[in-house]
């Protein structure tokens, strides 16, 4: 079983980007339990979004305190908390952000990838929301499941413009990994 | 078919599949996504019903008491705060023997004000005449709630039916649920017939007064009948075998009981953490086994006896406390062994309390306390 | 034993909401100001003070940078500008 | 200085409303009140534990019992002699005030205690997450009266709570809007000035549950009014005693179209919807008489303005704008004031937000200084009602 913590500001879609990885993953043929831990948060503040993926029925109910992956919406939250608290070691992250980000302390074997997911965004989408994007490139730095499973997924949780465009997005986040980092 | 659904939206196919006619909704969190997207289907044609927006939960309880009583199916659905200030209208729903269904999202309860997730609201109806079934995860709730209107509308039961489901930690999560077709469901579930009801052609009165001669009756009539449920329970449950294809518990499960020695006893979604722990234990070879109490009311005393006779240490962990004794669901669990030989040793434990997360530590400190002497009130991850 | 379900006065001011804004936050130019005390009327957060003509400036503790102020200044004396919290530092 | 009776730091949302609502009633209230509060958003996100916004002695009740626990606190300072010194303030949003908590609000009117409720209109159910209250305006979407194949959104026109408090006797009642902080602060000072249950209501948008930009929450509480869609009055007895006039209406459009919550009216399909709202603007122009030269408004407010000096009509008036060489005149309280060559009304404009030639009594409420300025300036004649 695999672990995932999401980082964003309330209002800033991380349970629509949970419910997506889950989707995608349940499309892929994995099982998926994706849920907010709910605060009574207002718009702007902190919060998290959890998932959990398996091959079996996932029973685990409680959040996630040791992530295996990481996903970082809105890197202005790292100012005052630390993200990478309980990173288990050879995880994987990805930082929404256009510049470098190094994890502060020494854990072994973990990468951190930085994507400029609301760049991006603006291009494809003309709107800075790399919520997909930075799916897409989760996609192809852990090998959880295809993009064609992550844009399925999109495609039926959007409609018209808004899917098909984000379904790019998505595609250009996947390939941002696949030729600058993995090379 | 199998979907990949939040609960709350799953519960509320679940409901439109059932065909509810008159359902009264007045939001209150973790509850809104259920109200919110049966007021979409609605909006959209999806589903032929009165969406009626009342202005408090004491009027959704008494809105869908008014459209049972004249002969439809209703639903509502509720927690905490908004549980809690309709419970009088639930005493005279069950009174008035109206198979009125009602999902509680479970929420802890005032003051101070926590919206977060605990069993204290559901516990504090247990004695209003109502079934309660808590499920474990989101594919129990959707089938305990079709369970609920076959049962509810049962010419042998008659009775409302609460399935409650874990505020947050089940309505808002997203998980694979394998939904039933419109077809499986109207075999399963036939057209409502009630009883009596409010109708010109024969004008009865319903809920009348009655005084010292005649009330006492009644209420044996509802006990009555909450025990003869725990017969009938299981055949219908094989009846939703045969019709969907998988089985559904009501009552109880067992979980790695057979040799156990040490026992869990609880209800609702720990349930799954729980699992984790005992496969965990059961590989370093301990002797640990469940039994997940999904019916608190009827409580099925019989069958909990026959499940746990032979552990001898048994903690039943709970979300709710009885302020002034101890947790409703040890007592229940405990005058189970009245009257029986050789006692086990029996201690009950509270936590995740106002939706403290309740991890894997949390269950092994449960293991540690119950090697030790017996305690009756054990508060888990106490900061004090 | 008593634990009370209360909370001293004011203590809200120890959680620091500027940290919500992201990316933008109000600039008070202090040239034209005519100390009509508007911008301090209208911040949900109440962060604005000054007394006399151009010395208003919001506390960016608090500011979430919703830029009402900026639309109620009658003299156009508050503009938005972009913010690289990188280098601003929430003191 | 920062605000002491309601500190920064609370969790509302980005351009929150209701809490430059709250925070302006507090503010004039002053220390020597205590609150009791409804369940929702101000109460939510002005006191998370261990942490609190309010200065002042703070209760939660629950949804529904805001006015009742606040006759408790009022029977206790009655009792103890101290009513005098320590006023009772009940409040709670539209839903509570409105719906649950209806019920228990008639009970206090009922039994005239000294309390002022203020309800925080931002229509509908926002600490649950947008859905709809007995405030929420026609064809408004929100998620339990949504837009949809079949529906334009919420198919019930706004409860009328003034309306519903006057038919209780009560002694004061108005309706206000965070667009005109000193207009409200006046009726909060005015309440408080008398004895017995007063009701105020207060317009306060809500950027996330009706979908509009943060920075548009004064914009919009404005526009609330000057559409004629929220109607500002004030009654003392049940007598209407005063109302925020419109200049000239402006269509109902302009408020709608900078607001989510109305997207799905701007479609082929929703405009007729439009239509129905401009109706119900429309409506409340004519029932309260809120356009500016609406003679009754003139007459009812102005009857006793006897005076034998210059009579202006306001057509006269109004050409004496100070522009190019005409001289530069204003009206306040019936009274025709010579501005000509004042350096603060450089050709006939008062920082580009008041002009000469016109009527400024209303404008005057919101200024940052009193009619004490007018003082060095010459009276020259009567504006002719």
């Amino acid at each position: 079983m695999k672990e995932i913590r999401i980082h964003a500001r309330a209002g800033q879609g991380a349970i629509t980007t949970a419910a997506l990885l889950g989707t995608a993953a349940f499309i892929g043929g994995k099982y998926a339990l994706a849920f907010p831990h709910f605060g009574a948060e207002r718009m702007g503040a902190p919060m998290n979004a959890f998932v959990r993926l398996s091959d079996q029925v996932i029973r685990l109910r409680s959040q996630v305190y040791e992530p295996d992956y990481l996903i970082v919406l809105d890197p202005s939250l790292m100012r005052g908390f630390d993200v990478f608290e309980g990173f288990r070691p050879g995880g994987v992250a990805i930082i929404n952000h256009h510049e470098k980000v190094q994890c502060p302390k020494p854990i072994q074997n973990i990468k951190v990838f930085t994507v400029p997911g609301n760049d991006i965004a603006t291009e494809v989408l003309g709107r800075p929301i790399g919520n997909t994007t930075i799916l897409g490139a989760f996609a192809a730095a852990t090998n959880e499941f295809g993009l064609e499973s992550l844009q399925q997924a999109i495609l039926e949780r959007f409609s018209g413009e808004v899917a098909k465009k984000n379904a790019e997005a998505a595609r250009r986040g996947y390939e941002y990994i696949k030729e600058r980092c993995l090379r | 078919m199998r979907q990949y659904l939040e609960g709350s939206h799953a519960v509320a196919q679940i409901v439109r599949l059932c065909k509810a006619q008159v359902i009264s909704a007045y939001p209150i969190t973790p509850q809104t996504h259920i109200v919110e997207s049966l007021a979409q289907m609605v909006a959209d044609g999806e589903l032929n019903a009165e969406f009626i927006n009342v202005e408090s939960e004491h009027s959704a309880a008494s809105v869908v008491q008014g459209a049972s009583a004249t002969g439809v199916r209703t639903y509502t659905a509720t927690t905490s705060q908004g549980l809690l200030y309709m419970i009088e209208v639930l005493y005279s729903i069950a009174g008035l023997r109206l198979p009125v269904i009602l999902t509680c999202a479970n929420r802890a309860v005032s003051s101070p004000i926590n919206i977060w997730n605990d069993h204290q609201d559901s516990v504090t109806a247990r004695d209003a005449g109502w079934l309660q079934f808590y499920a474990e995860n989101n594919q129990e709730a959707c089938d305990l709630h079709l369970m609920a209107y076959r049962l509810a509308e049962d010419h042998n039961i008659m009775l409302p039916v609460m399935v409650c489901m874990d505020g947050y930690i089940l309505t808002h999560a997203y998980e694979v649920v394998d939904l039933p077709e419109q077809s499986q469901v109207d075999k399963f579930l036939p057209d409502f017939k009630p009883v009596h009801c409010l109708n010109p052609d024969e004008p009865i009165s319903m809920g009348v007064l009655m005084g010292p001669e005649s009330y006492t009756e009644t209420r044996y009539a509802i006990h009555q009948t909450m025990m003869d449920a725990l017969n009938v329970i299981p055949g219908i449950a094989d009846e939703f075998e045969q019709v969907f294809g998988r089985k559904v518990n009501c009552l109880i499960e067992k979980y790695r009981l057979e040799d156990a020695t040490q026992v869990f006893v609880a209800m609702g979604s720990m349930v799954g953490t729980i699992k984790e722990v005992i496969d965990g234990l059961r590989e370093d070879g301990q002797k640990v086994g469940l039994l997940k109490i999904i019916a608190h009311r009827p409580f099925p005393k019989k069958i909990v006896y026959e499940a746990l006779k032979n552990a001898r240490e048994i903690a039943v962990l709970e979300k709710a406390v009885s302020l002034g004794e101890e947790g409703p669901l040890f007592s229940d669990v405990k005058s189970a062994f009245c009257g029986h030989g050789n006692q086990p040793k029996i201690s009950g434990f509270v936590l995740g309390l106002g939706g403290r997360d309740i991890t894997k530590k949390s269950i092994l400190e449960v293991q540690d306390t119950l090697a030790g002497a017996q305690v009756d009130v054990k508060f888990i991850d106490l900061k004090i | 034993m008593i634990i009370p379900v209360t909370s001293k006065p004011r203590t809200s001011k120890a959680n620091k909401t500027g940290t919500w804004r992201s990316g933008k936050k109000p600039h008070f130019i202090q040239k034209e100001c005519i100390a009509c005390r508007l911008c301090v009327m209208v911040c949900p957060e109440g962060c604005i003070s000054g007394d006399k003509k151009c010395t208003y400036i919001s506390d960016y503790k608090y500011c979430k940078g919703c830029g009402n102020c900026v639309a109620v200044c009658p003299v156009a004396d508050i503009e938005m500008v972009k913010e690289e919290w990188w280098r601003e530092t929430i003191s | 200085m920062v605000t002491e009776l309601f500190s920064s730091g609370h969790t509302a949302c980005v351009g929150c409303g209701q809490a430059l609502g709250a925070r302006l009633v507090v503010e004039t209230t002053g220390p020597n009140v205590i609150i009791a509060n409804a369940t929702g958003c101000l109460e939510v996100f002005t006191s998370r534990y261990p942490e609190s916004a309010w200065g002042v002695p703070w209760i939660h009740s629950l949804f529904q019992n805001a006015a009742a626990v606040a006759s408790g606190v009022e029977a206790a300072l009655r009792i103890k002699g101290k009513l005098d010194q320590v006023r009772v303030i009940s409040q709670g949003g539209d839903g509570a005030t409105a719906d649950i908590g209806m019920a228990s609000l008639s009970g206090m009117f009922d039994r005239g205690h000294d309390i002022l409720y203020v309800c925080y209109d931002n229509e509908a159910y926002m600490n649950t997450g947008v859905q709809r209250s007995g405030l929420t305006p026609f064809d408004s979407r929100t998620t339990t009266s949504p837009a949809g194949k079949k529906s334009f959104g919420n198919p019930r026109p706004k409860k009328n709570i003034p309306e519903i408090a006057n038919a209780h006797n009560v002694p004061y009642v108005a309706t206000a809007s965070v667009a005109f902080p000193k207009d409200l602060q006046k009726k909060v000072k005015k309440a408080l000035s008398i004895r017995g249950p007063k009701y105020l209501q207060i317009f306060v948008p809500c950027p996330l549950g009706w979908r509009h930009d943060p920075g548009l929450t004064y914009e919009i509480a404005k526009l609330v009014v000057e559409t004629g869609l929220y109607p500002i009055l004030e009654y003392q007895d049940g007598k209407l005693i005063s109302l925020k006039t419109i200049e000239a209406a402006k269509p109902v459009d302009e408020y709608l179209k900078l607001q989510g919550r109305y997207a799905h009216l701007f479609t082929e399909r929703g405009k007729g919807e439009i239509a129905k709202i401009q109706a119900i603007a429309d409506s409340n122009i004519k029932k309260y008489s809120l356009l500016k030269e609406s003679k009754e408004v003139q007459k009812k407010m102005m009857e006793e303005k006897p005076s034998e000096e210059k009579i202006f009509t306001t057509a006269e008036l109004s050409k004496c704008d100070g522009k190019d060489g005409r001289p530069a005149y204003f009206a306040y309280k019936g009274k025709v004031y010579d501005i000509t060559g004042s350096d603060r009304w450089a050709d006939g404009t008062h920082y580009n937000m008041h002009f000469a030639g016109s009527d400024l009594t209303e404008a005057l409420v919101e200024a940052p200084h009193g009619d004490e300025v007018f003082e060095r300036f010459k009276i020259i004649g009567v504006l002719k009602m």
